[in-house]
């Protein structure tokens, strides 16, 4: 593993976005983001969990060794996430029951194994912070972007039940599901309308990738091409 | 409706003598219009000597014929002009007499219209003989002596593949043959060439099937002909009661006459794809080739001519010739009446496997059966090609099994690996697939540009493989050298080190003693080693050869 | 300019057959009509408009040619959604559905012959998930004999508690040119005015609130409808079931027509038409508590016709092989006879459909048919075993010649 | 019998752990073209879903639980599944070391992580006992495995399809598990 390869993996927001160019720790983001407010205490838990892990591991990276630090890792991650996953259940509980049991799964995501692998594994501490940030502020942008718009979809609303995200509300301000249903465009809030709202913006991404890098054309081409082209024509030539 | 109608059809043709049996069915198959009843309301006519003949030297698959005459030469009427280089090319026999102009490159009928040499002769209408040979009574001579005979004629398979005879009788001959299908099933559209030829020679087709099978001494003999051939079939059963040859009757649809598809329908058993029919004891022969051979033996006349369809809405009276090889195809067409206007394309062999001839100067070759001046209402343009439904009629109509729509997919994608899987090679481009496809593909297209660019793509492989597996070879020769290499390098830094040493230590008695007796053992081990090195030179062979297998 | 052969095609364009298929249901569709009025027409009508409309706009959009409108696939999805989606639906529900299938499931995966998902269908079920009750309420306008004379119905509102009281026939009376002009007047602003404001709509038109007998069925609990499928089809009486079973009798004979005609194979209607009654006649226990309803009802009590010889046969979306095929009904059968008696959604044609497209692909490449003049598995890359098992001797090999190497 | 089939049924089909619950939907666009490496990806996350699931649930019955420990589930259950992973791959790598030489297999599993964490929590918090529990991870772990498949038989169709250039790859791939997941949730109230 070069360091060309760390470099381009390392994650940003525009090109190198986990989730819409690397389709990168997908679970929690389509299923919690019915509503930008479980979007966002879900964005903000995950960077709390990317923050602290990377800075773990480029800390402790001599300590590793190498052919069990995928566990390590792991484990790592899982400490933080279990820190988290108290944390909010103590001063969020309304939150952290409609998020379930995607809080945990934190831990699996796999943007940020990657991230510690090939970032915070081979960068001092300073390093793999900004790395880290920016990893985070991807993520963050297109949870909320599929959150708000799928909340905007389903309930015409944006930041409903914000009060929910400051520390400890009172369970009476949660949103009842029977109340989401009803609402504008009920259909927007199952599971295939994320997998379907979440392919619109991926292909709203490519092609905003594809804009700016034919504006910069000595850019590295980083759209997800084709798997292979259509060869069409050659059959009038004579055989 | 079709089943009931087939029905009535099988009982009334049982009732006649020699029809053995009703086929065995063979997968896929279309039923295309055939246009056939044109060209079969007159006789097959001779045609008069044309001014000129080209003979192609090649005209079958295999190699090229070496010329024996020259510009300037006389020749006469069945003299050779031209010998067989090796056993997939023929002897070629003058048509008529005449003097040779010239030999040089000329169209010819071939699918990607290359030119070909060809011997020119002038012919001066008198048609003179070499000389008048004597009939031989075949059933007098053995079997050796028979083969040179047929192997001579200059014959080629007369079906439109043209597979040189010679060639087909070698195989043949060395293994176990047990039946001799002679091929009538001319399933192709406009093609009626076969069925003029039994309708009016039967006598002659059953004696040529009879020395053939004599003389790859096989067990039965079987004439296969289709359903609708009716004429056919009286005039066979009528000439085939004093013979052992059966007729088998086969389904009216195309490709009925392929030769996997005759020998499946006959036998019963599908025929591997890695295996001849040869292998399967069965020897194929087209009805053209088989008379071809009866007047090679019973006639001793070499093959100059073949029976040719002309046919297409673009003649005025479409008929059977017995053209002689090398009349060029335009004067074939004038006999005919053509309409210039009304004449679109020039199709050799049927409408759904033949070759569109550009240049209708190009002669007739033995294995042209079948020449279509058609009209634009015949042959339309073709129509731009719409995309895929996957409606499944072209897998329907595969005879080969294939799934044609998944073919064209991998084709359009390039993927080698997946036409591999997906029985490319197996195809044998009749054309069905393209034949009824809505969205009117040209699938057969398709599949030829990509077996062109796998065969292509397999000979870089190849290269690429034999410079792999000779980089192997190299690097496990250097590790087998160095294996042998190491004991001396392992004694040389023991020794080595103890002479450089010598300076630096005090020199005393003992160590004076001990040196000596190194000296000793290191020329004694070096002798050992002399030995063993002598003696090894075998292994290294031997080892490369493992390695290679 | 091609310039190979073959030279001769078969005069069967993909135009036509489309359109022959459309031909097969017309008498399915008159026998709706005739039982269910004129929603179903209207419903045809809007749909293949805008079919057109939007297959035209993807084109332009694609900047691919005009021409291919000519193919009349568009229409042939318009004219099958229109037959799915209840009668006299609202226009909005059919433009959304009608986008949904043309421009998302059609032209978004590359068009004609691409789309691995049926996108009438695709448009049914996403329609009947993102709006349940307009898709499950057939309510139906007025019956064309009927006209205005079939009042007694007018309290059933349209929603899935209606389903009760639904379970009805409407007045036989005359017929005549008078009330099928009267029914026409009386559907057109039905279509308009009942979703904004149902009460009036309800007022304006005596509507009935109807579903396929199946259904009515299951809601209701079954009783009332099995006595009158035991007795069998009574062509004279005017009720739903009638009318299903009338319908289903159509698209059964027109899809024989289309087999006779070889537009279709018979692999897929006869698997999934005997799987449904394979499995039915299973779990058929008459007399006990647990009763799942008769064959006979799951064959001609709801679209299991138009869905086996029209919808599961879509070859675009269907799978390809013969074995394939069998498979892929047998699929669909099962998952439509399931769906209907323990899921949770009424109409299964549709999901079971998708369901069958979705495994259409693993079938395509695992049943292949033999090549000819290959023994079953011996041939390269042909079928499961090839695939799977000799990678392992592959490995083994490989894995000593590199050890051989590496030593 | 039948309550285990329900619940086999129910995991996966209806409640499928990839398209319905939406875990572990990375591994969907992290595995490779060819069919058979699909195939291979399959059987392995089969087996490591099972098993781990199964441990996990075991560990929490029959550890955790009485101990009052539930906190510690997340670390315990990603333990068990790490380790698990990595002891499978090490003992695949001596048997087929060229095979395993992409070491991104190892990664594909590692997200495969995020299904077993999911589905070990679903147990963990669910009331079904023992057995039916192994039932269930049974059942997650057959509809995994088998829309790992189904999807790659797609994708292959997909590849040669002429999808508008921005939705091609990842974008109509999510689009047509959309349309699966909108089909499966129609099996709602099979089980």
């Amino acid at each position: 593993m070069s360091t060309e390869y760390h470099r381009e993996h390392s994650f940003g927001i525009l090109k190198e976005n986990p989730v819409l160019v690397h389709l990168l720790g997908l679970s929690p983001v389509l299923a919690i983001s019915t509503t930008l407010t479980n979007g966002i205490a879900m964005a903000i838990a995950t960077v709390f969990v990317v923050v602290c892990s990377s800075l773990c591991v480029s800390l402790l990276r001599t300590q590793i060794n190498s052919s069990w630090r995928f566990l390590y890792f792991m484990l790592i991650i899982a400490c933080f996430t279990t820190a988290v996953d108290i944390l909010m259940q103590w001063t969020h509980f309304p939150i952290y029951r409609e998020l379930g049991i995607y809080v945990p799964l934190i831990c699996c995501n796999f943007a940020i194994l990657i991230n510690l692998e090939t970032v915070a594994y081979h960068n001092d501490w300073k390093n793999s912070l900004g790395k880290a940030g920016r990893l985070s502020a991807g993520y963050c942008l297109a949870l909320i972007l599929l959150s708000s718009s799928r909340e905007l979809l389903a309930n015409g609303t944006l930041l409903e039940h914000w009060e929910l995200l400051l520390p400890g509300a009172s369970d009476s301000a949660a949103v009842s599901e029977t109340e989401a249903l009803n609402n504008l465009f009920s259909f927007v809030a199952y599971q295939p309308a994320a997998l379907i709202l979440l392919g619109f913006l991926v292909a709203a991404w490519n092609s905003l990738n594809t804009q700016l890098m034919s504006s910069k054309p000595a850019a590295k081409q980083s759209v997800i091409p084709a798997k292979r082209e259509r060869v069409t024509g050659k059959v009038g030539a004579k055989t | 409706m079709r089943l009931f109608r087939n029905m009535f059809a099988n009982s009334k043709l049982r009732k006649m003598a020699g029809v053995q049996s009703i086929a065995h069915s063979t997968p896929g198959g279309i039923t295309p219009h055939l246009h056939k009843s044109r060209s079969l309301r007159s006789k097959i006519m001779a045609i008069p000597i044309p001014p000129h003949l080209l003979i192609p030297l090649q005209q079958q698959q295999g190699t090229a014929s070496a010329a024996c005459v020259k510009a300037g030469d006389r020749v006469l009427k069945y003299q050779k002009i031209a010998d067989a280089t090796d056993s997939t090319s023929l002897d070629i026999y003058a048509p008529s007499s005449g003097v040779v102009s010239m030999i040089q490159n000329h169209t010819t009928i071939n699918p990607a219209e290359k030119e070909q040499l060809c011997i020119f002769i002038d012919t001066d209408g008198k048609d003179e003989e070499l000389a008048e040979i004597d009939a031989i009574e075949w059933q007098t001579l053995t079997r050796e002596e028979l083969l040179p005979v047929i192997r001579n004629a200059g014959i080629c398979g007369m079906g439109g593949a043209g597979f040189p005879l010679p060639k087909k009788m070698e195989t043949s001959s060395n293994r176990e043959i047990h039946t001799l299908i002679v091929n009538a099933a001319e399933c192709e559209p406009f093609i009626t060439a076969d069925q003029a030829l039994i309708r009016e020679r039967s006598e002659a087709v059953i004696q040529g099937a009879e020395i053939l099978q004599y003389a790859i001494n096989a067990k039965h003999c079987v004439i296969a002909i289709e359903r609708s051939k009716g004429d056919a079939i009286a005039a066979l059963s009528k000439s085939i009661s004093h013979s052992s040859v059966e007729i088998v009757i086969l389904d009216d649809k195309y490709p009925a006459g392929g030769e996997r598809q005759v020998i499946q329908a006959v036998s019963g058993k599908e025929l591997q794809a890695n295996k001849l029919p040869a292998d399967a004891g069965i020897h194929l022969q087209n009805v053209g080739s088989v008379y071809a051979v009866y007047r090679a033996v019973a006639e001793s006349k070499p093959c100059i001519s073949r029976i040719t369809t002309l046919t297409g809405e673009a003649l005025q009276t479409p008929k059977n010739f017995e053209a002689l090889i090398g009349t060029p195809v335009s004067f074939l067409f004038d006999l005919c009446g053509i309409d210039k206007k009304n004449h679109a394309k020039t199709v050799v062999g049927g409408s759904l496997m033949g070759i569109e001839l550009m240049d209708t100067s190009a002669p007739v070759m033995q294995s042209s059966n079948c020449l279509i001046a058609g009209s634009l209402a015949e042959f339309p343009d073709t129509i731009p090609e719409q995309p895929c439904i996957r409606c499944g009629f072209c897998a329907e109509a595969c005879p080969a099994g294939l799934l044609p729509q998944q073919l064209l997919s991998y084709s359009r994608s390039e993927d080698a690996q997946q036409l591999e899987d997906h029985g490319l090679f197996d195809c044998i481009e009749c054309g069905a697939c393209s034949y009824v496809c809505p969205s009117k593909i040209p699938l057969v297209q398709y599949y030829r540009n990509s077996k062109e660019q796998l065969a292509l793509s397999q000979e870089v492989f190849d290269t690429s493989k034999g410079w792999q597996a000779r980089f192997q070879d190299h690097q496990y020769r250097i590790k087998k050298l160095k294996d042998e290499a190491e004991p001396r390098t392992a004694i040389k830094p023991a020794n080595i080190p103890s002479a450089e040493e010598k300076p630096q230590g005090t020199f005393s008695k003992d160590q004076a003693i001990l040196d000596v007796a190194a000296a000793v053992s290191r020329v004694k081990a070096r002798r050992k080693n002399v030995i063993a090195s002598s003696e090894s030179p075998a292994k290294p062979i031997q080892a490369d050869g493992e390695a290679e297998t | 300019m091609i310039n190979s052969s073959p030279f001769q095609h078969r005069e069967q364009s993909i135009g036509d057959i489309m359109s022959l298929v459309i031909m097969a249901c017309i008498p399915g569709i008159c026998m709706s009509t005739w039982f269910f009025g004129y929603g179903l027409i209207i419903n045809i009508v809007l749909a293949a408009c805008c079919a057109l409309a939007f297959e035209a706009a993807a084109l332009l959009l694609r900047s691919r040619s005009l021409m291919q409108l000519k193919d009349n696939s568009a229409l042939l999805t318009a004219v099958l959604f229109a037959i799915a989606i209840p009668p006299g639906s609202p226009w909005w529900l059919v433009v959304t559905g009608i986008f949904v299938a043309i421009v998302l499931v059609k032209h978004l995966y590359g068009g004609l012959g691409q789309n691995p998902f049926n996108p009438a269908m695709t448009a049914y079920v996403f329609l009947l998930l993102a709006f349940p009750l307009d898709m499950t309420s057939w309510h139906v306008p007025v019956p064309l004999e009927g006209a205005v004379g079939s009042t007694v119905l007018s309290n059933s509102l349209p929603n899935l508690s209606g389903f009760d009281n639904a379970i009805a026939s409407s007045s036989m009376s005359s017929l005549g040119w008078q009330s099928l002009k009267l029914s026409l007047l009386a559907t057109l602003p039905f279509l308009s005015a009942f979703y904004e404001n149902p009460e009036t709509a309800v007022e304006l038109i005596d509507g009935m609130a109807m579903a396929t007998p199946l259904i009515e069925y299951k809601m209701a609990g079954k009783s009332a409808l099995l006595a009158s499928w035991d007795s069998g089809l009574n062509i004279f009486s005017r009720q739903s079931e009638t009318a299903w079973e009338m319908a289903n009798i159509s698209y059964l004979v027109a899809g024989l027509y289309l087999l006779y005609k070889g537009i279709i194979s018979w692999h897929i209607p006869l698997s999934i038409v005997v799987t449904v009654l394979i499995i039915s006649s299973l779990f058929y226990a008459p007399g006990s508590s647990s009763v799942f309803g008769t064959p006979y009802l799951h064959l001609f009590g709801s679209a299991t016709m138009i869905g086996a010889f029209f919808i599961a046969t879509d070859p675009v979306s269907a799978a390809t092989s013969k074995s394939g095929k069998i498979i892929y009904g047998i699929l669909i059968g099962c998952a439509i006879y399931s769906i209907r008696v323990w899921g949770s959604y009424l109409d299964s044609i549709a999901l079971a459909v998708l369901f069958g497209n979705f495994f259409a692909p693993l079938l395509d490449h695992y049943c292949r048919p033999r090549i000819y003049g290959h023994k079953k598995h011996t041939s390269d890359g042909l079928g499961f075993r090839k695939k799977t098992l000799p990678l392992l001797g592959k490995l083994r090999v490989e894995k000593s010649k590199a050890e051989e190497i590496e030593s | 019998m039948t309550t285990y089939l329900g619940i086999i049924i129910g995991a996966a089909l209806v409640n499928n752990v990839f398209l319905v619950q939406l875990l572990g939907v990375s591994s969907l666009f992290l595995s490779s073209n060819k069919l058979q490496n699909a195939l291979e990806l399959a059987l392995l996350n089969f087996v490591v879903l099972f098993l781990a699931a199964s441990i996990n649930l075991a560990i929490f019955r029959l550890i955790l639980n009485p101990l009052g420990l539930e906190f510690l589930r997340i670390i315990c259950f990603v333990a068990v599944s790490s380790t698990l992973t990595i002891l499978i791959l090490e003992s695949l790598k001596k048997k087929f070391p060229l095979s395993l030489r992409r070491q991104r297999l190892a990664f594909y599993l590692t997200s495969g992580n995020s299904a077993i964490l999911g589905v070990s929590i679903i147990n963990a918090d669910s009331v079904l006992s023992l057995t039916h529990g192994v039932a269930y991870n049974f059942g997650a772990a057959l509809g995994f495995a088998l829309m790992i498949i189904s999807f790659a038989a797609l994708r292959l169709r997909l590849d040669t399809a002429d999808i508008p250039t921005p939705f091609r790859g990842a974008a109509i791939q999510l689009i047509s598990a959309g349309i699966v997941s909108m089909c499966l949730l129609g099996f709602a109230g099979l089980v």
